[in-house]
């Protein structure tokens, strides 16, 4: 049996780095990179045991069972995200010292961003562990309101507004999904997951429950419709509090999702739910790459393209795994979704602390600006390509592997409509992101100087980039991982 | 002690409690100002409780069902902090508009 | 772990015939070493004589392999052969003895040497081969590399010749690949013989004959295409178009008389006629040449005229033997006495008034020789050619001696005026020598080697009817000759090379036409000028991002969630 | 040393150096040239090695699994050998004349590295075992090409690289997809074992194979999608050869080779009706290359079309289903890459050393330069298809295998675009050797042909041409190999 402590660290480190942080500004910095490196080593273990065990881990906080009390499990799937996450995690710490470290004096951003940044980990790591709708509901808030603080921070006029107007989406948002949750409980009387599953039956006020959770979950994951906030907040958080929240933020909500469907009420998903996320996932891919296209700021166009590639996430719902017995081999899009949020997860923030790295050598995020910034920052620019090359999702990166789950997938269940999209989706991502590599790899005019940056701000996303790209290469272990404690409609596929 | 009532009293705590969410959501969705929407928010949220509740009441013999309750705290913990972040990006944005910028 | 074949073995059969083909090609590589060049000239006559020793070893039993080289060289040589080869050898041998008296200073002597023994390897390779990837590798060498001889002299008119010499060439190459590649095919083997056999049938392989015979129509001098000769040889300096004349004009007629089939009678009778026409035309158009060697080049084209005859003869009347020997016989001896005649041409320009007339005189003798004189060589082998023909071409072939023969009298008369200013010039020793040694040896051959391809007597040839019957052609040619030269006025004088202008203007054109098509210009994306739709965007953008919006998207999807169950 | 380790020890012995012209700074330039050098010289020590394994039957592979059903699969067999050798030699010439060629000009070590990675990839086309290997390794080799073709950074060098890129991505999405649809109904393709086509119905699986052609087409310069090739010609002359003979374009035609032998099989292909128009295809682009080089006046653009036309008789030799005809394709592979890359290295050193670009400009300089002017003649010599050149030995043997097939009409093409070679290389030869030369052309202060590091590459490559026509029939030449890949793997 795994021990407890694997389950409760991760969540508990960081938070009481949070406290120390408030408490003591000038040890913020230390206290925070043991925190994640605790939650790390943590995660990392867990997912080792979970490899070797092949079963996943649960732990009922203070002995008292579900309904009653709250369980922290962790599965192949939980297990997977939350290493994703630490490892986002310490890396975006690890460069966040640069611009938010302790200089002699206490500033207002250097203060605030430690707490805040712990807080959100340590919701993140809260959501992949819980298996209560409840919990998921308090880690969705905490997380929601730090991201909308982070966003906020620089204190500029558009920062506070891309903060409110992400403010009333996630309100609306997790309105919503409680609105849902309380339904659930009124029809089932508990809301952990297994119990649910357990005496899910098909009638109206599920489905209520279930649509309105959906909907709410959906606005704060940015699905199309509803996405007008993220660009704006992201390009107005500063790059290292952009890359946690492009790259985790709106995976947490997707986690939940995945749960509501794919766990919880497995039979319930009917053609109205398969067909209305993938349409909106496949729109969000087109209309995200051609917004992307059009932007002259490189934040914007990483932004735009995190707007793109979580469409590809909500492919999974209409490919749902196809019927993996047809296949000769039970490859399934649900891993295929799975590893795809992860490699995304990777990539976007190796690319968006490249943008930042690049922002503070050129003074400003225009591509006219990092012409050419290759001589100057030749790492930081090969760390930008590779992410490029998953999020293009060409072999051998993580981003392929994904795709290439995805399109036997369609294939497989004749759906070949979504693997058009899914191949679409990778030329569109090779189109928008061709402009700024062309520019990053553009002879700089010699007037042009580039202020220095120190090392490990080159160094980070490279190797972030470089773990994306070994995603796609040494890829049986994460698929295996993946595979622990999967349920059957993830296996079978949702009817 | 009087008989069954009329309509059973949680149903009219669910009835209200439905009414206040459908008139938050429909004053969220005007086009208003934030802090109006603020408000709406605060009035969905107590809708959403007042729902909890009366789905804990529903439960019979051993008195209320102590879950819903306990939800229902946090609930309104999490609402004030998320109404309380509002109003301080509000002032934010009031002060940084009116031309004095935040200190770096 | 042994490579596979790598045991098996380098060459059979034996090695005089592959070293008469290496020889050369040694001499032209070491021609290009820098410390050789002073004396690379010296190269020139020792490099046909492994040849000339294979030649005079009479025929070789058995093939010569070599299955690593190309595709598997073959080589092997039959009585003809031999002879051919020692004719050809011969009158290279003689061609670069006369080179080294003619050329005193020649500019870029290694580059001339070099392709000298690339052509000559070439042309006994033709000889020589047996399998059909050798005979189109050394006739490829033959007609490219000869192309360097024809432009050695750099003048305008040699560049201008070369351009339609390479062209027709490399047409002709084409021409021969295709048709062996689908005889080779067909015939399911690289070997000439059964490539031969196969291409007698009608369809695809009836084309494939076509095209060698055209190709080999263009060497040989085939009327139509005979255009590049008269332009190459005034072009060309003396012992090169005494070899192009002599001996690489014959790889043409070697390759006729290999790949003709006997059953192929359509193509026996295009060849005899226009084997006749050619004889004929060739002669017409010479008498109205203005320049010696053009002269020279029409007489070449007319007596290859009537060999073509001779090849289309023999499938007409069945006896293929018969004119393939005989074919080889009076091709030796066209070789010695048409190389004698060119080299006379160097000798006549290099004596002064003086001397001309020795010159003359002997020239004389070898072009009787050739017109078929009696007791001359030319007598045997217009005999040994007549049992192949029956009925009008046999008549036509005799009466072409009456041509021959006015055309080589022009030609002796032009020859006596071309003797050069300086009253002591002396043509030098290498020259002259060279050129006496052709004419003996034209005069001779035919009764030496004669015997084994005669099917009569030597006595035969001395009686009083046979010589008759070569003498009166040869009289009435001189007369006519006479007379035309006396009293005829008008002069009508044909353009050198007579219809090549017209055929190199409309080639122009063409290749005009083609390099200045309108280019097509490459589909450039069509640029979507991005203003539109940047604002289409951004106006989509500002609508979601309204309250209203975004809660009416939310309830549109819990209802859809709902509804579609 | 156990089979399997060799075909990834191949792979590694071009990565390594790659990664490490990466790591090493500007100014190391001799260290850099050392490994890369060394890199070439071990890796063809290995194919040698492996060469004696493969002729006596051995296949070593090596498999490393991704997911079920996705493993990478190395695997040597005759075919991939014949491909590593051309590569490999030519990588090693490649690298020598780069070095010479490109001297100190800036960010080198950027170049060897995609460089490396470029023939690193295409070693791992070669030895690809299964499809999903192929895309990985075909992939990589686009990505790696992409820097190289816009090396010089200047508007024109991106010009080709954005339409090298509009090219390459599509094409590598319709490859997915005709993978994928394969995949899908026949489970992981391997090339060895073959697949059981029955599953799919005939239509489908003619789509597929269009997809497949679609795909490989780009790389391998077939009509339509020829496009990218001559405007790639802004690259520097290492980098068109490397294109042009070493990686790019054979990898196309070496795609196209496996798909019809080893996942349709030749009976597959002619059944379902595909063979004849794929040749009729492949002959219209060897007349159309042709036709276009005609009117080139840049050197360089005149030899990208003469290797369009060149490739496709490849395709040719593989898309009509005799054995003989396949032995003069495969042949064609090597001696293409020998003749092609002749050519590139002269036209490079015309263009370093004597400024010349264009046909014009190259009167009279066959005097001045002539070791590399006789180079550039054997090549062209080749490349019309005269004998003894090697050119002449593989079209030989697909006119006969032509022929052999019924496919009469294809030795009427292959005289055409003989005739059509002729016209655009003679004039070129006939300038450098008989016309005068313009007075004002200056030579360079060290003269013409400095430094050898330049010249002895392009006379290797044509010598190694003329010595490949000339032994051709021995086994150990290209065709003797050609000879023993049809006889042992694809004889019907």
């Amino acid at each position: 049996m795994v021990h407890p402590a694997l389950l409760v660290a991760p969540i508990a480190a960081p938070l009481l780095a949070a406290l120390l942080a408030i408490a003591f500004p000038r040890g913020a910095v230390a206290a925070a990179l043991s925190a994640v490196g605790v939650a790390l080593v943590a995660s990392l273990v867990l997912v080792v045991e979970v490899a070797r065990t092949g079963t996943g881990a649960a732990l009922a906080i203070g002995g008292w069972p579900p309904p009653l009390g709250i369980a922290l499990e962790a599965d192949g799937l939980s297990a997977m995200f939350l290493l994703a996450a630490s490892t986002i995690g310490l890396g975006v710490l690890v460069v966040a010292q640069g611009p938010f470290g302790w200089t002699g004096r206490e500033t207002r951003k250097g203060y605030s961003f430690w707490p805040l940044a712990l807080c959100l980990l340590a919701a993140l790591n809260a959501i992949f562990l819980s298996r209560d709708f409840f919990n998921f509901y308090v880690g969705l808030e905490l997380l929601s309101l730090s991201a909308v603080a982070l966003v906020a921070l620089d204190g500029k006029r558009e920062a506070i507004e891309a903060a409110l107007r992400y403010l009333m989406f996630a309100l609306v948002g997790s309105l919503l999904y409680l609105l849902g949750a309380a339904l659930l409980y009124a029809q089932y009387g508990t809301l952990d997951i297994g119990l649910i599953a357990a005496s899910a039956e098909t009638n109206g006020p599920t489905l209520v429950a279930a649509g309105l959770m959906t909907a709410g979950l959906a606005a704060k994951t940015a699905l199309f419709p509803l996405h007008a906030w993220l660009p704006s907040a992201h390009t107005g958080a500063p790059a290292v509090a952009s890359a946690m929240l492009s790259a985790l933020v709106p995976k947490a909500s997707f986690f939940i999702l995945v749960r509501v469907w794919f766990d919880a009420l497995p039979g319930q998903a009917g053609p109205g739910l398969t067909l209305v996320l993938g349409t909106m996932g496949a729109v969000a891919i087109v209309y995200g790459s051609i917004l992307a296209l059009l932007q002259e700021r490189l934040k914007l166009i990483i932004a735009y393209s995190t707007v793109a590639q979580l469409g590809y996430l909500f492919l999974v719902f209409p490919l749902a795994g196809g019927d993996s017995t047809a296949q000769p081999w039970f490859a399934g899009a649900w891993t295929g979704g799975m590893v795809h949020a992860v490699s995304h997860g990777l990539a976007k923030a190796a690319m968006f602390l490249c943008a930042g790295a690049m922002m503070a050598a050129a003074g400003g995020d225009k591509l006219s600006d990092v012409r050419g910034i290759v001589a100057k920052m030749p790492l930081a620019t090969f760390a930008f390509a590779l992410a490029a090359v998953t999020l293009m999702g060409l072999p051998p990166s993580g981003g392929f592997l994904a795709k290439y789950l995805m399109l036997t997938a369609a294939f497989a269940s004749g759906a070949w409509v979504w693997g058009a999209v899914v191949l679409a989706g990778g030329l569109l991502a090779a189109l928008y992101l061709y402009r700024p590599l062309a520019s990053l790899f553009a002879p700089a005019d010699p007037d042009r100087t580039f202020t220095s940056v120190p090392l490990r701000t080159e160094l980070v996303p490279l190797a972030l980039a470089l773990v994306a790209v070994l995603l796609g290469v040494a890829s049986q272990f994460p698929y295996d991982i993946l595979q622990v404690g999967r349920s059957v409609a993830a296996e079978a596929g949702l009817e | 002690m009087g008989g069954d009532p009329i309509i059973a009293s949680w149903l009219v705590y669910g009835c209200c409690g439905a009414v206040l969410v459908g008139l938050g959501l429909f004053g969220f969705m005007r086009p208003t100002t934030t802090l109006r929407r603020v408000l709406a928010f605060n009035i969905v949220g107590s809708g959403i409780f007042l729902l909890f509740g009366a789905t804990g009441y529903r439960v019979p013999s051993t008195g209320a069902d102590p879950v819903p309750q306990a939800l229902i705290i946090t609930g309104i913990v999490v609402a004030l902090a998320a109404t309380a972040l509002a109003v301080a990006l509000m002032l934010a944005l009031a002060r940084v508009s009116a031309g004095r910028d935040e200190d770096a | 772990m042994t490579l596979p074949g790598l045991t098996h073995v380098l060459l059979e059969g034996p090695f005089l015939p592959l070293a008469a083909l290496i020889w050369p090609l040694v001499l032209g590589l070491l021609a290009a070493l820098p410390r050789l060049r002073a004396h690379v000239m010296m190269a020139l006559p020792l490099a046909p004589i492994p040849a000339l020793i294979l030649a005079l070893s009479g025929a070789v039993s058995g093939q010569t392999r070599a299955p690593d080289l190309l595709l598997g060289v073959a080589l092997g040589l039959d009585a003809e052969g031999a002879l051919l080869l020692g004719a050809i050898g011969a009158l290279w041998l003689l061609a670069g003895i006369h080179a080294l008296g003619y050329m005193k200073r020649p500019d870029r002597p290694a580059v001339f040497v070099g392709f000298w023994c690339l052509t000559l390897a070439g042309n006994l390779g033709v000889v020589l081969a047996q399998d059909v990837v050798t005979f189109y590798v050394a006739f490829a060498a033959v007609s490219l590399a000869a192309y360097f001889l024809v432009v050695h002299e750099g003048t305008d008119e040699a560049l201008a010749a070369g351009k339609v010499y390479i062209v027709l060439a490399v047409i002709g190459e084409a021409l021969l690949l295709a048709g062996l590649m689908v005889g080779a095919s067909s015939a399911d083997s690289l070997l000439i013989a059964d490539v031969r056999a196969v291409l007698g049938a009608d369809g695809w392989n009836g084309l494939a004959l076509t095209a060698i015979v055209l190709a080999m129509g263009i060497k040989a001098g085939l009327v139509p295409l005979h255009i590049w000769l008269p332009l190459a040889h005034p072009a060309a300096p003396t012992p090169a178009s005494a070899v192009l004349s002599g001996a690489i004009v014959k790889a043409g007629i070697i390759g006729l008389l290999r790949f003709v089939p006997g059953d192929a009678e359509v193509m026996g009778w295009t060849l005899v006629v226009l084997g006749l026409f050619g004889a004929y035309g060739g002669v017409i158009v010479g008498l109205g040449q203005k320049r010696i060697k053009a002269v020279l080049a029409y007489s070449t084209v007319s007596q290859m005229g009537v060999v073509i005859a001779l090849c289309g003869a023999g499938v007409v009347t069945g006896q293929t033997a018969l004119a393939y020997s005989a074919a080889a016989l009076y091709c030796a001896h066209h070789a010695l006495a048409k190389g004698a005649l060119f080299l006379a041409v160097g000798v006549a320009h290099g004596s002064s008034a003086r001397l001309i007339p020795f010159v003359v005189i002997a020239t004389g003798v070898v072009a009787a020789s050739v017109a078929g004189a009696p007791l001359a060589g030319g007598a045997i082998a217009k005999s040994v050619i007549k049992p192949a023909f029956e009925g009008i071409p046999l008549l036509l072939v005799t009466l072409s001696a009456i041509g021959t023969t006015a055309l080589l009298a022009r030609f002796i008369v032009m020859l006596g005026r071309s003797h050069s200013a300086m009253s002591n010039a002396e043509p030098g020793l290498a020259m002259a020598g060279a050129w006496l040694a052709a004419s003996v040896g034209a005069l001779v051959l035919p009764w030496l080697v004669g015997g084994a391809f005669m099917a009569n007597e030597a006595s035969y040839y001395l009686a009083p009817g046979a010589l008759w019957s070569s003498l009166w052609p040869v009289g009435v040619g001189l007369a006519g000759f006479a007379l035309v030269l006396k009293f005829v006025r008008l002069r009508i004088w044909f353009a050198e090379g007579d219809i090549a202008p017209w055929v190199v203007a409309g080639a122009r054109r063409g290749a005009h036409v083609i390099a200045h098509r309108r280019r097509l210009a490459p589909p450039s994306l069509p640029g979507v000028s991005s203003a539109p739709l940047r604002r289409l965007v951004s106006r989509i953008e500002a609508g979601l991002a309204l309250p209203v919006m975004a809660g009416l998207a939310m309830m549109a999807m819990i209802a859809a969630i709902v509804l579609f169950r | 040393m156990t089979g399997g380790v060799l075909p990834i020890l191949i792979v590694l012995a071009a990565l390594v150096p790659a990664l490490i012209s990466f790591a090493l700074p500007e100014r190391h330039a001799r260290l850099r040239s050392i490994v890369n050098l060394s890199g070439a010289v071990l890796k063809l020590g290995l194919v040698a090695y492996l060469l004696l394994a493969v002729a006596d039957g051995a296949a070593p592979e090596a498999r490393l699994s991704l997911a079920p059903g996705l493993d990478l699969l190395l695997r040597v067999d005759a075919l991939a050998l014949l491909f590593v050798t051309l590569s490999g030699v030519l990588w090693l010439i490649t690298t020598i004349y780069a070095i010479a060629y490109l001297g100190d000009s800036p960010n080198l070590s950027r170049f060897f590295g995609f460089f490396g990675l470029c023939v690193a990839a295409t070693t791992g086309i070669a030895f690809s075992g299964t499809l999903i290997t192929f895309f990985v390794f075909y992939e990589m080799l686009t990505l790696s090409t992409w820097p190289l073709v816009v090396h010089k950074q200047n508007e024109k060098s991106f010009a080709a690289g954005r339409r090298y890129l509009a090219y390459a991505l599509p094409a590598s999405a319709v490859l997915l997809i005709a993978i994928i649809w394969l995949e899908s109904a026949t489970g992981p393709v391997e090339f060895a074992t073959g697949t059981d086509l029955s599953v799919l119905g005939e239509t489908s699986l003619q789509m597929i194979f269009w997809l497949f052609i679609a795909g490989l087409g780009v790389k391998a310069a077939l009509f339509p999608l020829h496009g990218w090739l001559p405007a790639a010609m802004a690259a520097p002359a290492p980098v068109s050869a490397l294109l042009h003979a070493v990686a790019v374009v054979k990898a196309g035609a070496f795609g196209i080779i496996r798909i019809i032998y080893d996942v349709f099989g030749i009976a597959t292909v002619s059944a379902l009706g595909l063979a004849t128009p794929l040749a009729i295809l492949a002959s219209f682009t060897i007349l159309y290359g042709s036709v276009r080089a005609l009117e080139q006046s840049e050197i360089k653009k005149r030899l990208a079309f003469s290797t369009v036309s060149q490739v496709s008789y490849i395709i040719l030799g593989a898309a009509l289903a005799g054995p003989i005809a396949a032995i003069g394709g495969l042949a064609h592979l090597v001696h293409q890459g020998l003749m092609k890359i002749a050519l590139f290295f002269c036209a490079g050193i015309y263009a370093e050393r004597a400024g010349i670009e264009t046909v014009e400009a190259l009167d009279g300089i066959g005097p001045r330069m002539p070791w590399t002017s006789v180079a550039f003649t054997l090549g062209a010599m080749g490349m019309i298809g005269i004998p003894p050149m090697a050119g002449f030995v593989s079209k030989f043997y697909l006119g006969v295998g032509a022929v052999q097939t019924g496919a009469n009409w294809v030795v009427v093409v292959l005289a055409t675009s003989s005739l059509l070679n002729a016209a655009y290389f003679l004039p070129l030869v006939y300038r450098i050797w008989f016309l005068p030369a313009p007075e004002d052309r200056a030579a360079p202060a060290d003269g013409f042909e400095r430094p050898l590091g330049l010249i002895v590459p392009a006379v290797i490559a044509a010598g190694a041409a003329l010595a490949v026509g000339l032994m051709a029939g021995s086994p150990l030449s290209p065709l003797g190999w050609a000879t023993l890949i049809v006889e042992r793997d694809y004889l019907p």
